[in-house]
Parts: C-alpha cells; structure tokens; sequence
C-alpha cells in the first residue's frame, strides 16, 4: 500500500514525528511554567493532519481549530515560530499575541487556528469563495472536531460550501469526545458523514490512525475540489491520548483502558511499522527521528533565546495601523 | 454634482469600487431582487458571481466574508437589516474583529458589512434594532453611521477602499433624502472625520445617523428662540472625531448628544462620558443624551413614535441647559 | 380516503376558510393603511397549517414564523384578538405590541411568531424539553420555512431534538421560495427530508395542499412524539400565492404562470370537492363559509371598534413589572 | 455562617434552588465533569436530567432555555466562558429579551444565562470577553456581575427566583476568593440594589466585578495617603442602583468608574453619563474611567496584565481628581 518511491512517503513521517515531538517538548515545559494559558494537545491523531495536508500544495489554504498544533506542521510551517509563539515570544508566528489556541502561519496558507468551537467552517468556505471569485485552483481544508458538528456555523459554512460548490474539503477529526462529552451524546448519528447528506456533500470515512488511508481519501477529495466538482465531508476516526486541555478548567475524565486499548494502533507506530515492512532501512527512520528532535530543540532554543513583546505592541495589529496607545499604558 | 439619495448614493459606491477593482464583491440575500434599492443594475453590470445571493445564514456568509477576505478579495455583505446582525455575531465579534490582532498581522480584513435600521415603521421589536454601540465595546471594528447622501456616498467608499473591517449602519430614517454628491469616482471621506453640520456658540448637539436631520431642524426652531446651536455629526464612531466635538463643547459649554439606539450603554452616553472625561472644566451644565427610551419597540404606531429622539424633546433638552445654566461664563 | 364522521372533517375546512378570509380582509385593509408595517400571507399554504394543527391538543404547543397569520388560527385561537393586533389595537392578543409578524395565542398553546427566520426552531425544542422535564405528554409544533434551514438556529434546535429524543414535530413548509431566493439556490439538498438525515431524524415528505394528507403523516409524528418515541421531520410541499410581503422592501419577482398552475390545486377548492364527493351536502359547506365570513366580519368589527394601547403601555411587558417611565415619554 | 468560595457559592445557590424548587434545571456543556467546580454534587443530587450536558450549541440550548422558560420550568443555563455567548445572541437579544414583549406579557422567562469572564490569564482575545455592556442596551435582560461569594450567593439566587431572563457575569479573578456567607436557605440580594462596600467621603469609586477588589485595595492605599474612598458595588447592572452612586458623587464630589470590560460604550460609560446628567452641580471635576484599554487581550501574560483596571490606575486617577480640583467645595 504504502509506495516508498512516492516522495511524500518519508514526509509524513517527519512530519508526524515533527507534531508528536513539538508536543512532547510543549507539555513538558508547559508543566514547568513556560507555557502560559491552555494546552490542548493533538496526540494520538497525527495522521489525520498529516495525511490531509501532505495533499496539498503551499498556496492550498488551511483553517484549525483550538487543537491545532499539529495543523500548521503538518502544512509544512517552520517550527521556530510556532515554539515561540508558545511561549509568548515577539518572534512568536503571531508576535506572542495568539499563543497556543491560534497557531498559524499564512506563508504556507495556515489561515490559523479559531478557538471557539465551528467558527472555522464560515472561514473556510470563505476561502473558497476567495478562490473561485479569484479565479485560482487554490483548495481550503477545514479541520473540526466532532463536537463542533453541533454548531450552527458548522451547519452554515457546509451549507454555503455545497450550494455554491465550493473547493473546500471539510474535516471532521472524530476522536470520540467534545471535551468530556462522547460524541454519542452530542451527536444524533453514528456517522459523521451523516451530517454530510444534509448538504449532498460527498463524503467518506476514514481510519484516521493510518496516515495512507487518509491521503488517499483526501486526493480524492482534492482533485474533486480543484476541479471544480465542489466540497467533500471526510470524517477520520481518530483518538487523543491526554485530557481535553491542562489549565483550561478541570477536564479529567476516566476513559478507562481506552487509550492504551488506542495506543496500540498509534498512527505514527503503525506507519513506521509499515515503512519497514516496505524495506526502508531502520537507520533511515532514525535519522529523520534524530533530525526532528534536533528540529524542536532548535526550535525551543529559538523561542528561550526570543524576546517578549513590547507594551506597545499590545496596540499593534487591532487594525493595520497602530492604535493610539493611552496614557496610562507605560511603553 | 449629482442628485442622489440616500439609497442610491450607496447603490453608486457600491457600484464604481466593484467597477474599479475586480476584488470587490457584494453577497446578501435577495440582493438580485435589489429589496431596499441599494443594487439597481449592479448584477447586470457585474454578473451573479460577483452580486451573490445567499442562503439565509448570516454567521455563515459574514465569516465567509472573512475568509474571502484574507485570501484576497474585498467583499461587502449587505446585511438587509441590521436586526439580523445578531445571528452573525460570533463572527463578527471572534473572527472578523480579533484574526488580524490574534494572528499577529498576518490577516488583513479588508470587509464592509452594511445592514440598516429599520426603526419607526411599525417593525415590531424584532426588526427595529440599532445596534452600533455593541459592537463599539469590541477593539477592531470601524464604524460608520452616515446621515444623508453626501456623507453615504463618500464613507462607504472610503469604507470599501479600507483595509479593516468597517460596519455600515444605514438609518431608514434617512432613506428618502436628496442631495448634490461629487461625481468624482475617488470622492472619499476620510473614517474618523466628523463633520460640523451647522455652526453655533450656545449648544453642541452632537447628533448620530437619523438624529442629524432632527437635530437640524431644532437648530432651526432654536435659532428663532435666540440659542444658537452647533450641530457635530460624527460620521463614524470608531475612529470617533473626538477632537472635534470637544472643540465644539469648549466653545459652548453645553452638549446635548442626540442618539436614535436605545440610551443604556449607548454610543451617547460613550461620547458623554469622554466629553466631561476631557472637557469637564468648560462645561456649563449637564450633558444631555437624547436618546430611544429604554423599552423595546411596539408595533403599534402611535406608541412606537414617541419612544424615539424627536424635535422636540431636542429643542426642550437645550432650552432647559441654557435656562438653566447656573455657573457664569469663564 | 375523507371519512367525514370524522368530526375533525368539517372542522379542517372551517379553519382553513377562517384563514383564507381573514387574511383576504388582512389585505384589503392593510392596503388601505388600516394596518401598520408590513404583512406576509399564508393564503395557498392553508392545508399545512390546518393538517398538522387539527391533530394537536388544546395544551400541545405550536411555535411560528414571519408568516403565520394562519397558525394560531389553525391551532385554535379566536379570530377578534389576532385582527386587532393586526390593526395594532390595545385588545389585540399582544396588546397591539406584536403585530402581524407576532401572533400568537398562548391560551390554546400558539406560542408565537417569531419574525427572525429560523430562531423559532430553538424555542420549538424548548418548548419540548419543557414538557419531557415537566413530565406531561404535550408535544410541540414547530413551523418554518424551506429558506429557514439554511439558519445555523435550525440546525441547533434539530440536533437538540433529536440527541435528547424530545417531541416536537418539525414542519417544514417547502412553498419554493425564500423571498426571491428559489429553494433550489439556498438549499443544496432536493428533498428538505434530507436535511433529517443528518441527525437521524424520522421523516416525511407530503403534499401540502391536502390537508388530509398532512393531517395522516402528522399523526403519526404525533403518536411517535406523545409516547417518547422523539421527534419528527415533515416537509409540507406547499405554495404562497401572494409576493413575499407587503411594505417590507421591494419583493416582487416574476414568477411567470406558476401561481395560476398552484392555484388549480388549492388547499382549500381540493378540500371542498372533496368532502362534496364523500357525500357532504353542498348547503353545509355554504353555511360554514357564511359563518366564517361573519366570524371574520366582527373580528374586524371588533378590532376598529377597540382602543389603541396608552403610552404607558409602552413601558410593560419588559419585564414582569412596568418599567419606570422616562420624564419626556407624555402619559 | 459558612465559608465558601465564589465557585461554592454559586454552586450553593443552584444546589439549594433546585432542592427548593423541582422546576428548576441547570444544563450547559460538560456540566456532569464540572469543569470550573460550580456543579459538584448536583448530578449525584438531581441526576442528568436536571443537570443537563448539551451538545455544543449555545444558540440551540439557550434558546431552548427560552422555550423551556415558556412552558413553566426555571431553567439556569451555564454557558461556561462569556466569549461563547456570541453565537447565541440571536436568541438571548431576539427571543429571550423581547418575547414577553412582542407577545404582550403572554410570555413569562424566568431563565438564568450564567457565564463567567476568564479574563487575565493568557487565554487569548477569543476567550477573554466581558461583554454585559452590550446586553445593557437591550431591553429585557436583567445583568448581575457579584464581586465576591457573599454577593454570588445572594444575587444568583434572587435571579433564580426572578420572573425576568437574567444573565450572571462571574469573574473569574474573584473565583478563590472565600468569605463568610448566611446559610439561610432565603437568603437574598435583590436585583438592583448596590452596596457601599467602604464608606468614604472624598472620592466615589464605583467599581464592577473583578474591579472591585481592586477599588478596595486602592482605598486602603488612598487612606493613608489621607483621600478617604467610598467604594460602591452596583452588583446589577440592569437595574442599576443609580439612587446609591448618585448619593455617593453628591458627597463626595467626584467620581472614579472602575471597570474590566473594554472601555468603550462601557458601563463605566453609562454610570458617567448617567452621574454628568443627574449630578453635574455636584461634581467637583471630571469622572474619570479606569477600564480594559480598546484593544484585544494578547496571550503574552506581561503585555495582557498592563491592559486592564490595576490598583495604581486607581490610585493614579483618585489622586489626580483630588489634586487638581480646581473649584470650591460648595
Ligand atoms: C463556541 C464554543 N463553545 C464551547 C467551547 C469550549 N470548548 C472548547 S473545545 C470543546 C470541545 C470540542 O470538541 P470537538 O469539536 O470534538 O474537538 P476536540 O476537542 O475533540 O478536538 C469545547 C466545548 C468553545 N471553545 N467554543
Ligand atoms: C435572520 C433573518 N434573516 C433574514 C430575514 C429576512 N427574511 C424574512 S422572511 C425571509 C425568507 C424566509 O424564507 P422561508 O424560510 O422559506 O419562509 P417563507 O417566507 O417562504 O414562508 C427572509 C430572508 C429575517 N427575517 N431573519
Ligand atoms: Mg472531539
Ligand atoms: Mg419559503
């Protein structure tokens, strides 16, 4: 299945590996106070972002949710920035100003992470309104939960996207909670796709754990949508492995042995596995392994050594020029 | 010099940006039906794609307006009336006004969102809102609240040419208005210019939107009572020409603000509060709001009238801040 | 297919003549600017209202839209008190504060009108968790139109309905048209059933000028909603004859020769030859309407002969208890 | 007496309403996992149907709140952060507000909106919101915005048992703080009454939520240098004890306005406008607002802190009206 002459095969790995470790690195320091604000971490579903993104192109645009580490890596964006803007750095990707809830990076079409839950989806099939109106081939890919089905912006940015055929493929990362809330409780369908027949979308579902699987789904989807045939719903069945969020409220929940029970299918074990079952040599996998971790290190060291961002900067970008900073504010 | 009004002054801004720029675009429902009069040969001139209606979903089109912006058009929702704002508010309020801040400059919003408000017609409550001052409370959004055709005209052009996201209020009130308007196509007023309507020494009215022309014509009547009043319309409320309307409150130590939303936590009661914030020291007496009492707005006509600023209670506010005044002239 | 010993059988007629006519004198008087604002009739959609509220208790609930003139009539209400409302009188079921896009009838459960497209659906869902907390067997009616699903509110308040299983039944009156905008460019699904779909929602598509059509698949729904079997999604095929609204912009649109194709087939013309086939003398069809006309008459009567609401009035209904009145309101 | 926390004592209040009362229910997301701790107990006491874990949908399950509200229960409705009000404004401003109304008094919404303000803590401009001065220019919602847990008690639990909608803003900087609460089960604070929460005769401070605490702080302060504050607490913002500030300003002759939320149409800017309207004679120089600076909350912690409301703003301010009083005291 997995055709290692294909370029993109040791890619996904390492970029899967580039979000597993960034993560890593990120809670640790989070729990030593590096971090400030909320951490909602992406673990456990690597190869849903991964196996998306490597199907688009840089100028293809991208829209995250509050669990989007992984979505501006996976689209290919450099690590310094996003370590910095972990900690709140100047040279943070949004300056220090967004942090953890809104990773991004527009140089590679990361249209950014959107904190609050669906509000996304109206972003994304505006984007693909952008495109068509402008005349490009440019697809948009919106990342959701399954929670975020049970929101109207959802329902209204699907609903735009299929009545005006839109190049916009949606989503739906399935991990089996909203929060504390199984997906059974807050959605009425087994399927995410469901949610599809609404709108005629076509859909697919996908084992979000295997990185070629999603990639195949996903080509399909996106040759659907930049040839004109307009938005596809695809749901990846995935899972994360922490809590919900650490300094967002208490969100503990007993899942039981359900993550070790999804720990054995961990998507980016699976793809190793399968990498060597290909014949790639293990010392390569090792490679890429060191390089990613040498990667984030760097990266770490870029964002410790960064500075913080001025007061006045806090008056920066409200609108394209600089407010008018008031007195009592020192700078 | 034309003659326009209200309506089609914004019809005629609408219409030379798209001519002048192939980025721009407008979306809203039933716009193709051109309900209020505001896309008369717009979708002839420019097509469906670029004169889109849309399905009944605000929030979803107003973010969709977002998202074509940051990929690089410059869309304007027409928003029919502004009571269907609301629907659009996690939009308007999480991600049109915060992408650019929270992405740290990374997006530009370049976006005009025009609705109007559609008050004193016997509307009922749910159609009758005049919400501009909510959305003053939140950083990030330009505003503008034209009074009559010039203004429209030269503000939503200016709006559409801008590279934020502003929020057009159109005053129903002031749909029917005739009036010269330069023919030049670049013809702009600048955001965050007021505009002093009529000049005066005894009394700031400082009006917004539809308490302009009432404004007016109790300057008028005022005048024959021998008060000679300054009327301050400040054309946009974010960036609020604040400048402006204290020099004119330094000039006549009284101030009257003239408001046709609701008064509670009005953009009245934020221009009053700045006022003795920064001109305390010249005012003569209190500073008076003439605004929309703060009940909801009945249907039925007789009742739903007297609710809002009138001439009358205009001229009664200034006249009782002069009468009254009981501190000498510095 | 009628059974006229069916006492329901003339009563179905009665109420949709009542709507008929009283919506016919609405008009005249309302060009005549005897009513304020602006007015959307239901004249054409008759059956829908009637089919699906003649199967309702007094104490079932039943939530409207911009267009409902005919839905508390439907559900019961007495005629005098939605005509002075229209006229904006003091004894108008709202006390003249309502109007024509706020009729109600809380007395026979018609919980209003509400004129912000789609924000009924939440409250319809309400109404029903209401009665499933409360501990009765009332189900809720909830109205809206083909246009209204495209509304982030109507997705909300269905997926509430159907995760908690409350009862409510949805009707969804597909009349083609949302002002201008014809079905098929704000809703990409053909059949409004399929909006259902995505929040596995029984359903069924009926013939809205056939009143008793509508009246079996209601049934149905209601037996499925009263004994905890949860909610219903039925769309009513239907047709508004007049333009969207009077005095509410310029909503004309030609519409070519459809509205004289629709009106072959009116509601209330299919209803009449029908029951004159199952044997019901002509005589008391006549009667009936002479009541009705009489009904509507002094409801008219009544409503110019009321006073309009002092000013004072203005003030209450806030909240439970009147506002304080500002020194320049005149009382 | 008992001592509880802000958290424990709105979940003190809900606990004990619900005992009292089987029509009231409590539903928002992720309740039953209780995640701020103002639920603990209540699943174990009351099961899930009364409290009540909802898909995310705030526009759906607020509105439903009115529907339910309609038909005779009492819900209160936790919508977790304020931020996440926005998507529900439809039906909180068009249905919840305005269907008593529209409806003629047919309607009765005894309903609860609580959210809390979660504010200071690097959370980001999406999550950080204080946004009550919006609903105060709608007419209809009742706001209360306790300062303390004695407060939280006594306010949440008058608002359980009004017959109006009501929203609760709950700050979260005044979360820990713990304090001696009545355990009588009828204890109340009615809606609209404020409290001096220090007598003082120099200067009024009238400070909101989380800005109280702080206002205390600056007064301690203040005494020593010889300014003697009077803190008031408005606790309800709608209806708002203007009879109280008002006394205040009359005494002491000046007035500082203290408030989280972003300065602009504030309801610091009300209670200004409302004090140069109503006490102008009395006011020995300008009222001043220490409020949220007009731009978003940024995530990085040292550049946030400066935005808002701090005890030497407050200082700064007191000390500044005090100096520089240019008239005699009457
Ligand atoms: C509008 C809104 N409501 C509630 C929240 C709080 N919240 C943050 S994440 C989340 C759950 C989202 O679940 P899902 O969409 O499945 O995404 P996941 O966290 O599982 O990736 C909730 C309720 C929010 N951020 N925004
Ligand atoms: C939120 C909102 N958006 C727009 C409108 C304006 N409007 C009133 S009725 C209507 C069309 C509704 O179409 P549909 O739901 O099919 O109902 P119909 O009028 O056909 O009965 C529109 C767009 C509104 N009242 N509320
Ligand atoms: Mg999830
Ligand atoms: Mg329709």
């Amino acid at each position: 299945m997995t055709d290692i002459s294909n370029s993109n095969a040791l890619e996904k790995l390492r970029r899967m590996l580039r979000i597993r470790h960034f993560e890593t690195v990120a809670e640790a320091i989070h729990a030593k106070g590096e971090i400030p604000g909320a951490l909602h971490t992406y673990a456990g579903q690597e190869a849903s972002g991964v196996g998306t993104c490597i199907v688009l192109r840089n100028d293809d645009y991208m829209v995250g949710t509050h669990r989007s580490h992984g979505h501006p890596i996976a689209k290919g964006a450099a690590l310094r920035p996003l370590m910095a803007e972990l900690l709140g750095k100047a040279t943070g990707i949004c300056k220090g100003k967004g942090g953890s809830m809104h990773l991004s990076d527009f140089s590679v079409g990361s249209l950014g992470e959107t904190s609050i839950v669906g509000s996304g989806v109206p972003v994304a099939a505006g984007a693909g309104l952008g495109s068509k109106l402008l005349g490009n081939d440019r697809v948009t890919l919106c990342f959701f939960g399954d929670g975020a089905t049970g929101e109207g912006a959802f329902h209204e940015g699907m609903n735009l996207a299929a009545v005006w055929k839109l190049p916009v493929i949606f989503c739906c990362e399935n991990n089996g909670y909203a929060v504390s809330t199984p997906s059974s409780a807050g959605v009425p369908v087994k399927h995410m796709t469901d949610r599809a027949k609404a709108y005629d979308m076509p859909s697919a579902q996908v084992d979000g754990q295997d990185v070629d699987a999603v990639e195949a789904v996903m080509a399909e989807a996106v040759a659907r949508a930049r040839s004109g045939g307009g938005p596809t719903f695809i749901e990846t069945l995935t899972y994360r492995y922490a809590d919900h969020a650490v300094n967002m409220g208490r969100v503990l929940l007993d899942r039981g042995d359900e993550v070790d029970e999804w720990k054995k299918r961990d998507p980016i074990d699976l793809y190793r596995a399968r990498l060597l079952d290909s014949g790639v040599a293990a010392d390569v996998l090792a490679r890429i392994e060191d390089e990613v971790s040498a990667e984030v290190a760097d990266a770490l060291q870029f964002a410790r050594d960064s500075a913080y961002p001025t007061q006045a900067e806090a008056f920066d970008d409200v609108f394209v020029d600089r407010l008018p900073i008031p007195a009592f504010v020192q700078i | 010099m034309a003659k326009l009004t209200y309506l089609e002054a914004i019809r005629q801004a609408q219409f030379d940006e798209m001519q002048r720029d192939p980025t721009v675009f407008l979306m809203g429902e039933d716009l193709v039906c051109n309900v209020f009069g505001t896309a008369t040969g717009l979708v002839e001139a420019f097509g469906t794609e670029r004169v889109r209606d849309t399905p009944i979903s605000e929030n979803g089109f107003i973010g969709a307006a977002a998202g074509a912006a940051m990929v690089g058009t410059r869309p304007i929702v027409d928003a029919t009336i502004s009571s269907f704002l609301y629907p659009a508010m996690d939009q308007i309020i999480s991600i049109i006004a915060k992408s650019r801040y929270i992405y740290g400059g990374q997006a530009r919003l370049p976006l005009v969102i025009r609705s109007c408000m559609f008050y004193g017609n016997s509307n009922a409550a749910q159609h009758s809102d005049r919400p501009y001052s909510m959305f003053m409370n939140v950083p990030g959004l330009k505003i503008i609240v034209p009074s009559n055709a010039y203004d429209a005209l030269g503000l939503l052009r200016a709006a559409i040419r801008d590279d934020n996201p502003v929020l057009c209020f159109e005053d129903s009130t002031c749909w029917s208005g005739k009036m010269d308007v330069p023919e030049d196509p670049d013809f702009m007023i600048p955001l965050g210019c007021g505009d002093i309507k009529q000049e005066g020494s005894d009394i700031s009215i400082i009006a917004i939107a539809g308490g302009v022309p009432l404004a007016m014509k109790a300057a008028k009547k005022l005048a024959k009572d021998g008060i000679s009043a300054e009327v301050i319309d400040p054309r946009s409320l974010v960036p609020l020409d604040i400048a402006l309307i204290l020099q004119s409150v330094r000039k006549t130590g009284r101030a009257i603000v003239v408001d046709p939303a609701h008064q509670n936590c009005s953009a009245a009661s934020e221009i009053s509060a700045q006022i003795v914030e920064h001109a305390f020291d010249a005012l003569r007496g209190p500073i008076l709001r003439v605004a929309t009492a703060d009940t909801h707005l009945p249907f039925s006509p007789d009742i739903e009238k007297p609710l809002y600023p009138t001439v009358d209670r205009i001229i009664a506010a200034a006249s009782q801040l002069v009468r009254s005044d009981t501190r000498m002239k510095a």
